[in-house]
Parts: C-alpha cells; sequence; structure tokens
C-alpha cells in the first residue's frame, strides 16, 4: 500500500466528500472529516519522510507513463507543502464542529464538511501533481468549494465577497489555462518535467507570454499586492472556521505554485535572466508589506485587520522569492510553513471570541484578557510570532529573509523588512491594549471557550513556539527544498 | 499565409476581448457572469484551434484505410474538461447570485457596494 | 403548463426518446462522439422537460430530490471506486489493465464503469441544481 | 471550403458576442450567449472536435441558458441604464467610465496578439502539438485500448484521471448550490442571532423529514407545511 500513498492522499478525502454530503446526521460528517484529515496527515507524513529519504516520488496514475499519462510526482517542496495543508487540515477539522454549529445553519453542515473536504482533495491534489492541467482541475475543485465555502457566513456581505471573489478567481484561473495552452502549443506536452526539458528549446515570444499569463493568473489567486483586492472581504465574512483554513492554505498553495512554475517548468534561468521577474516580484512585495501593514492599523474588525496582515505576510513570501537566492527562497519557504501555524492559531482564536462573544470587533475585545485568558494568550503568542520575536516562529523566517537581503546587498529591504514588524506591533497591540487594558463592559458574563476550541489552538501555539526555538528540522528542510529548485547542491 | 494562419488566433484573442471586458466593465452580477462565459469559451477555441489539422479529420479511428490524417485528440479531451468546470462556475455563481438578490434587493454591482459602504463595519 | 394539451401530448413522446437517446450515446461512446456526460446532460435536460410541462412536484414523484442528490454522490464513488478495485488488484490507481484477464478488455471494462460514473453523477448534479433553483423561485415568495 | 466556413463562423461568433456587450436586457444577453454557445459548438465541428461540439451544445447552448433563465426568473431581467440612477441608498452614483477595464482589456489583448506571432501557423501538421504526445494516442491506441474513439480513450485512460477531477468538479458545483440555496430565504442578518434556539430545532430536519412521503422543496426550509406538522406532534422545542 506504501507504493500507492501519492494516489490515495488525493482520493481518500476525494472519496469522503460524497459521503459526507449524503450523510444525514451532523456530527457523522464531522467525524468522518476528521478522521481523513488525520488519515491525510499521517500520509503526508508518511509521504515527507520517503521524500527526504529517498528522494523524488513519481506514480504514474493509471499506469500509462508520463508524458502520456498523467504522473504524480512528489519532491521536497510539495512535500513541504503537503506536509503544511495536511496538518492545517488536521488542525481545523476538530476545532470546526463547535465553531461551524455556533456560525452555520444546521442544514447545511454536513455539506459544508463535504466543502471543506473537496477544498482539501484540491489543494492536496494542486501540490502532488506532475501535470499541468490536472493542476487546473484541482485548483478549480478547491476554487469552487471555496467560493461556496465564503458564502456560508452569517452575514450577507459573505454574498458579495464571494461573488467577487469568484469572479476575481475564475479571472485567474482562465489566465492559468490560457498560459497552459500557450506552452502547450510550443511544446506538446503537459508534463511538467517534460515542460521543463522542452522549453528552453523553443524559448520565444508566445512562452514569454504564456509566462506573464501564468503569473497574473497565480498572482490573483495568491492575492498578490495590487491583485489582492478580494482577500479583505473573503476573510472577514467567511465563517471562522473556513477563515483558518483558507488563509493558512489556499494562498499557501498559491505560493508553491508560484514557485513551481518559475523555478521548475520554467526554469531559474529563464525567469531570472530572460523575464527578470524578481525586480517586478520584488517592488510589489516590498508595497505589498508596507501598505498592508497600514491598512491593518486602521482596521476596526480583528478578522480584517488579521486578513490584511496575511496580503502583508504573503508579501514577505513573494520577497523571499523574488531574491531567488537559496537563502532567500529558504526564507519564503519556511514562511509559507510559519505564517500557516501562526495565521491559524490567530484566526482560531478569533473564532473562539465569535463563538463566546458574537463579534471580533475591536471593542468586544475589552477585557477579555480576564474573561478569556487561554484564548487571549494564543492570541498574544500568536501575535508575537507575527511581529517576530525571538523564540518564535516568525522571528525564524524574519531572520532568514533579513539575511538573504544583506546577502543580497539590499540592506534597503532588510530595513524595510524590520519596519513591516514594527507596523505589525502596532496593529497587535492595538487588539492587547483592548483585551488587557480596559475593562469588560458587556452585559453578559462572558466565559472561556470550550476545550474543543482551546486544544487546537494551543496545538498550534505550541508548534509555534517549538518551532521557534528549534528550527533545525524545518529549516533543514526549508533550505533542501530551495537548493532543488534552484538546481544548487545535491 | 502567415496571417491566414494566424487567423483562428486573432479571433481568439478579439473574443477573449470582448469577454474579459463584459466581465471587468460591467457592473449587473449576470452580465459578469455572462461575460465570464464567453471568456471561457473563446479560450476553448483557442485550445481546439491548436488541434486542427487542415485536411485531416475527426479523431475516431477508421479501420482498413490507410492514410487517414486524424486531428489532435488531446486539446479535446482538455476542453471537455473545461467546459464542464465552467458550467460548474457558472451554476455556483447564479445560485450566489440569486441569494444576492435576496439579501440586497438588487443584482447591480455598485448598489451593492453602496449598500455594503453604509452598512455598519464589520 | 400543464393545461396545454399539445405540449404534454408532445412531452410525453418526447421526453423517453430523450432519455433513450441518452443511453444511445452513453453506449455509443467508444464508436462516435458521446460519452457519459453528454449523456447525463442530456438525461437531465430530459427530467427538466418533463418537469417544466408537468411540474415539479409530478416530476419530484418521478425522481425524488434525494435520489438525485444520492446519484450526485454514487457516480464519483464509482469513478473513485473503479480506480480503487485496480489499486487492489495490484495496479495503479485507475490502472483498467488489471481489471480482467487481458489489459484490452480489462480497459474496456474500466472504461464502462467510469462512464457510467460520470454520467450518474452528471444526471445527479445537473437535476439537482435545478431543482435547487426551480423550488427557490415557486415557494411562497 | 472549410476554411471559408470557419471564417463565416468566427465572424459570426464576434458579431454575436459584441452583441452581449450591447444589449441591455438581461433576456435578449442570455439568449445572445447561448447563440454564441451553439455558433463555438459549429465551429468546433469543423475544426474536428466533435465531441466538444457536442458537449458544448448540449452544456453552453442547453444547460447553462436553462440555469441563466431560471436565474433571470428570480431575479428579473432588466438591467438599470447606465447613466444617472437612483439606488436604494438614494445616493447618485456617478456612471463608471469604462475607461480603465477598457484598458486592461487593451493591453492583456495586445500582449496575447504578440505571444501568437511565434506561435506555429494553424492547421499545419508539421506542429510540435501534432508531434509529441499526441501521435501515441492515435498509433497505439487502437491496441492498447481497442476503443475507436480516440478521444473517449485519452479521455477514460490516458488522461483518465483529470476526468475524475472533472467529475468531482461537477460535484462540488452541486455541493456549492446545495449549500447556498439550501439557506434561509431572504435572511437579511448582521450577526449570529439570526436564527433563535427555536428555529434551530426546526431546521433541524435531515434526509427523511426533508424528502419524505410529501416530496416538496428539495431544500429543507421551514415551511409552513412542516411548522403545522410540528405543532401536531406537540413540538419537542
Amino acid at each position: 500500500m506504501m507504493q500507492h500513498l501519492p494516489a490515495l492522499l488525493v482520493v481518500v478525502p476525494l472519496m469522503a466528500a460524497p459521503v459526507a454530503a449524503i450523510l444525514r446526521w451532523r456530527r457523522a460528517a464531522w467525524a468522518l472529516a476528521l478522521t481523513v484529515s488525520w488519515a491525510v496527515l499521517a500520509m503526508a507524513i508518511l509521504l515527507l519522510r520517503r521524500v527526504l529519504n529517498e528522494g523524488v516520488i513519481s506514480y504514474f496514475l493509471g499506469g500509462w507513463v508520463a508524458p502520456i499519462g498523467i504522473e504524480y510526482r512528489i519532491d521536497v517542496v510539495s512535500a513541504w507543502v503537503l506536509l503544511v495543508v495536511a496538518s492545517i487540515g488536521a488542525v481545523v477539522m476538530p476545532y470546526a464542529r463547535a465553531s461551524v454549529e455556533r456560525e452555520v445553519e444546521p442544514q447545511r453542515v454536513p455539506l459544508l464538511y463535504s466543502a471543506l473536504l473537496l477544498c482539501l482533495t484540491g489543494l492536496l491534489g494542486i501540490t502532488v501533481t506532475g501535470d499541468v492541467f490536472n493542476l487546473f482541475v484541482f485548483l478549480e475543485i478547491s476554487s469552487i468549494s471555496a467560493y461556496a465555502l465564503i458564502a456560508t457566513g452569517p452575514d450577507r456581505r459573505a454574498l458579495h465577497a464571494a461573488y467577487k471573489y469568484l469572479i476575481m478567481g475564475s479571472i485567474g484561473a482562465t489566465f492559468i489555462v490560457i498560459g497552459i495552452g500557450m506552452m502547450y502549443v510550443m511544446t506538446g506536452t503537459l508534463n511538467m518535467a517534460d515542460l521543463a526539458q522542452r522549453l528552453p528549446e523553443v524559448s520565444s515570444r508566445t512562452v514569454s507570454v504564456a509566462f506573464a499569463f501564468l503569473t497574473v493568473g497565480i498572482s490573483l489567486k495568491l492575492a498578490l499586492f495590487p491583485l489582492h483586492l478580494w482577500l479583505p472581504d473573503a476573510y472577514t465574512f467567511a465563517p471562522s472556521t473556513v477563515t483558518a483554513f483558507l488563509a493558512s492554505t489556499a494562498t499557501k498553495v498559491a505560493v508553491y505554485m508560484l514557485v513551481r512554475f518559475f523555478f521548475t517548468i520554467f526554469g531559474p534561468t529563464f525567469s531570472l535572466e530572460v523575464m527578470t521577474f524578481q525586480w517586478v516580484l520584488l517592488p510589489l512585495a516590498l508595497i505589498a508589506i508596507l501598505w498592508a501593514s497600514m491598512t491593518a492599523i486602521y482596521q476596526m474588525n480583528v478578522k480584517r485587520l488579521l486578513a490584511y496582515s496575511s496580503v502583508a505576510q504573503i508579501g514577505y513570501m513573494a520577497l523571499g522569492i523574488s531574491l531567488a537566492s537559496v537563502p532567500g527562497l529558504t526564507a519564503g519557504l519556511l514562511h509559507l510553513f510559519n505564517h500557516a501555524i501562526m495565521k491559524a492559531a490567530l484566526f482560531m482564536s478569533m473564532g473562539a471570541v465569535m463563538y463566546q462573544v458574537g463579534s471580533v470587533r475591536i471593542e468586544a475585545m475589552r477585557g477579555l484578557g480576564r474573561k478569556m485568558p487561554w484564548t487571549m494568550a494564543a492570541f498574544v503568542l500568536g501575535g508575537l510570532s507575527l511581529i517576530g520575536v525571538p523564540a518564535t516562529v516568525g522571528f525564524i523566517s524574519k531572520w532568514y529573509l533579513v539575511l538573504a537581503a544583506v546577502e543580497a546587498g539590499l540592506w534597503v529591504v532588510a530595513v524595510l523588512v524590520l519596519v513591516g514588524s514594527l507596523l505589525a506591533v502596532v496593529y497587535i497591540w492595538r487588539v492587547v491594549e483592548a483585551a488587557y487594558f480596559q475593562e469588560y463592559v458587556g452585559e453578559f458574563e462572558v466565559r472561556e471557550a470550550p476545550l474543543s476550541l482551546l486544544v487546537p489552538i494551543w496545538a498550534l501555539v505550541a508548534a509555534n513556539l517549538y518551532f521557534g526555538l528549534n528550527a533545525t528540522l524545518t529549516a533543514g528542510i526549508a533550505t533542501r527544498a530551495a537548493e532543488l529548485l534552484l538546481g544548487v547542491g545535491s | 499565409m502567415r496571417i491566414l494562419g494566424l487567423y483562428n488566433y486573432w479571433v481568439f484573442v478579439f473574443l477573449m476581448m470582448v469577454g474579459f471586458y463584459i466581465l471587468i466593465s460591467r457592473r449587473n452580477l449576470v452580465k459578469k457572469i455572462l461575460g465570464l462565459n464567453i471568456f471561457q469559451t473563446s479560450v476553448f477555441i483557442f485550445y481546439i484551434s491548436m488541434g486542427k489539422i487542415i485536411g485531416g479529420t475527426a479523431p475516431i479511428l477508421v479501420e482498413g484505410e490507410g492514410e487517414v490524417v486524424y486531428s489532435n485528440p488531446l486539446p479535446s479531451v482538455l476542453i471537455l474538461t473545461a467546459i464542464v468546470v465552467g458550467v460548474s462556475t457558472t451554476a455556483v455563481a447564479l445560485s450566489l447570485v440569486v441569494r444576492i438578490k435576496e439579501a440586497y434587493g438588487t443584482i447591480e454591482g455598485d448598489e451593492i457596494t453602496a449598500m455594503d459602504n453604509e452598512m455598519p463595519p464589520p | 403548463m400543464s393545461d396545454q394539451v399539445i405540449l404534454r401530448v408532445a412531452t410525453k413522446i418526447i421526453v423517453p426518446t430523450i432519455l433513450l437517446y441518452a443511453l444511445y450515446v452513453q453506449f455509443h461512446g467508444d464508436f462516435g462522439p458521446g460519452g457519459g456526460f453528454q449523456a447525463g446532460v442530456i438525461f437531465a435536460a430530459g427530467i427538466i422537460l418533463y418537469s417544466l410541462v408537468f411540474g415539479l412536484r409530478r416530476t419530484q414523484k418521478v425522481l425524488p430530490s434525494w435520489v438525485a442528490r444520492l446519484a450526485a454522490s454514487t457516480g464519483v464513488l464509482i469513478y473513485a471506486g473503479t480506480g480503487v478495485v485496480a489499486l487492489l488488484k495490484g495496479g495503479k490507481f485507475l490502472d483498467y489493465s488489471v481489471l480482467a484477464h487481458d489489459p484490452e478488455h480489462g480497459q474496456h471494462l474500466g472504461i464502462l464503469f467510469v462512464e457510467i460514473g460520470v454520467m450518474i453523477t452528471v444526471l445527479g448534479v445537473m437535476i439537482t441544481i435545478f431543482y435547487f433553483f426551480a423550488a427557490r423561485g415557486r415557494e411562497d415568495l | 471550403m472549410e476554411i471559408l466556413v470557419d471564417f463565416a463562423l468566427l465572424a459570426l461568433l464576434a458579431v454575436t458576442a459584441m452583441a452581449v456587450v450591447r444589449v441591455t436586457n438581461l433576456f435578449a444577453a442570455v439568449m445572445f450567449a447561448g447563440i454564441y454557445s451553439f455558433l463555438s459548438a459549429c465551429l468546433f465541428t469543423v475544426m474536428d472536435a466533435v465531441d466538444v461540439a457536442f458537449t458544448e451544445a448540449a452544456v453552453g447552448a442547453g444547460i447553462s441558458t436553462v440555469l441563466m433563465l431560471a436565474t433571470l426568473a428570480l431575479v428579473g431581467s432588466k438591467v438599470t441604464t447606465p447613466q444617472f440612477r437612483i439606488t436604494a441608498m438614494s445616493t447618485k452614483v456617478p456612471p463608471r467610465r469604462p475607461i480603465f477595464p477598457l484598458f486592461v482589456v487593451l493591453v492583456t489583448g495586445g500582449i496575447l496578439v504578440y505571444g501568437t506571432l511565434d506561435m506555429p501557423p494553424y492547421g499545419n501538421p508539421d506542429d510540435p502539438v501534432h508531434n509529441h504526445v499526441a501521435p501515441h494516442y492515435l498509433e497505439e491506441s487502437g491496441h492498447e485500448i481497442g476503443v475507436p474513439n480516440v478521444v473517449t480513450s485519452v479521455l477514460a485512460s490516458y488522461r483518465g484521471y483529470d476526468t475524475m477531477g472533472e467529475t468531482t468538479v461537477v460535484f462540488t458545483a452541486a455541493v456549492g448550490v446545495m449549500i447556498l440555496l439550501s439557506s434561509l430565504r431572504g435572511r437579511d442578518t448582521y450577526g449570529q442571532e439570526a436564527w433563535g434556539d427555536e428555529k434551530v430545532q426546526d431546521l433541524d430536519v435531515g434526509f427523511v423529514d426533508a424528502f419524505g412521503e410529501e416530496m416538496d422543496a428539495p431544500s429543507p426550509k421551514v415551511g409552513r407545511r412542516k411548522k403545522r406538522k410540528r405543532r401536531k406532534k406537540g413540538g419537542r422545542g
């Protein structure tokens, strides 16, 4: 069975989704989703171990050898992203039950789990596939389910947010299809490895245009500044569980796609020297960091604040990629993991506040430091990580990023990264100030969130601290992945 | 001949531009979806154009005849998938429009934005 | 529209033909254009036509909403299940060659199954979507 | 001859697409979009993609149009004129000048045209697309799969996994539509207080309740009938 893991990883949640959709009991649908998400995590860990020991795993679906059929191809980069997606899935699912019951109408709950599983399937499928068109198909599975998931939010603005996301997302997907078509028309193949071999021979205006379309399409999905317009609304109005899940997986997988196309398919030589994408990406990333962090400061809704912070954090990842050196890419890939666990912890603690208080506006945070000590402590630790305080994962990624910038001789960039951290201090402080230095003024008795919410949150916080203190494992894998992408080292 | 050879692709570009224009300039939510459909269909035309061989025939194997040129089956397969994806997106988008109409009473994008802005911030 | 005699009679003749044609498209897909997806859509179109003329309630007596919903799920499971069976029989996922004694026969069998899966899902999905849209408009506004 | 038909169809497509842009009535626009789909189906036939043509005719001109019309029946088909409109909030919305969208579209189109310049010409058998993977399908599928329609072989076997993904996408659409349209109608809420505990009880209908003997709406809603039934039972909330 071990040799079939790449396929099973995607097929198990895929088959669970239709079952969840016809289940009558909400609890049963949840239990199924939970079991599946843990099974997926186990498989992802096994795969990562195998990849680290044995190198690239290739799996020919249907038994048809690569360019003829579809190939699943897992290297260190994809195994790493797989781990991120799978672990977030595994932590969000136990959290989901209580939170979803509170925020989503009961008759939609089994369907919501089905959609969550489909979204997970899509994201996993994108990550393991070695075929560009297959990537598009799974991208659409994850996107369409994400549109529906966002629309389940309790406010009517969730509908408008989902619609806007749908339009932007479909434009992005169609651009990606155009890009794939242009690569195909020049090479006659859809397999990534095969494309990587054949593209340099046919380098031409068409290939450059394909590159441009793919970049724009993926940036739309990635919410890279200035194509991020759909993100704040979508994250604000979606149910807390959905926000936590999407914020820490969907954009990460989009980063993966970007890296995959830039470095594996087009190759560093073409991307860096012919298209010089780094000089487009670098300024955009910097603007994203500064502008989004400043916008976050003025938000009155903490979910929205965190959403803008996500745009800024995506900027950090893009910055790491744009440096296009081993330390830069390491920083980008490391931040991918680190940001996933800290943002999930932050959004989930806001979900816990939503559960008990019914609002996530800053005013609603007043005095919660004493009323919900565990939840707010988790928020503070997550916030410290976001700022990049030592002993948290945020510090590790910032450290690598600054190192990479200095190594590239870009002192300004290193300084701006630190400025971004200072801005993060300001917006996190606003919440902390309300929670710890103001009195609770509400009429209702507010209690600590139930354990089913707290345990997943604290699991993430623990991971935040553990990998902040002991980064050898994560940084080691990220470095290997970066070396693989740039074609240096092993 | 060079111009003729690219005619199909240029019409694809034109149709794509029309669809894309509807998509980003119109404020009516249903109209936007129509634009999306035209946009996507233009891409289908692009793919199918690249699979065609002049003088070829549909890729359904005929036995016993030696020299038959078949057009490329792969773009057809890809586009079959893309059509299905397109209609799925359309269905979800339309149900969103129905819900938006019920919740807001209008399907004009800018009116909805105005109403969003007048609501208490979340 | 159920008071229109011509419509009713015509529909009664046309709908079975459409359904039969859907099956033809399904099983002739190996030799000519067609296959599970097209067949599912045509089948669903037949049901939709019936419900336009005879009303939703009568249609749902023939094909209740939960059946359509179940079909949508079942089709996906049939498709993926075919892959899993292949996997259990020692091939790769979706490798039909191992389904029967000789590979070509196995391929035929596999294609048959997956096309049926596609058809069931598509007809289930299309009918479900139509029911939901129709029910939304019809109820007490 | 083929080329002439091709040219004519493409020209018609362009005209129809422009019509969709210009028409203000949504019903007319939907009809034009249907025609557009149908024309593209014809074009696909000319270009030897019969399966695609079949699907486009069934889906684009069929199901899509039906869904669009069903939506229009629910939302109305009038588009307010683009000039001065009074919105529901009675704020005047100035007509947005479409210069920016036009600019974006022109740039995108320009880049694409630039990209087509190096493309291999249309319909030439020496193009890379016809010489790399596709020949395997055409030459080998006869004995590897044994199905005359190569498109079916590729769809169901060589790239069968894509088709499984496609089936899943369709299923996802159903899940999406069910999630969206199984909600209460006209709910206009600002927070989670939208449904009290009692309502939750009422809503808690599973399969059998919702789709029981007397078929009603497919979406479990708080229908009048159901409330009456519950009252008869004495209610359990």
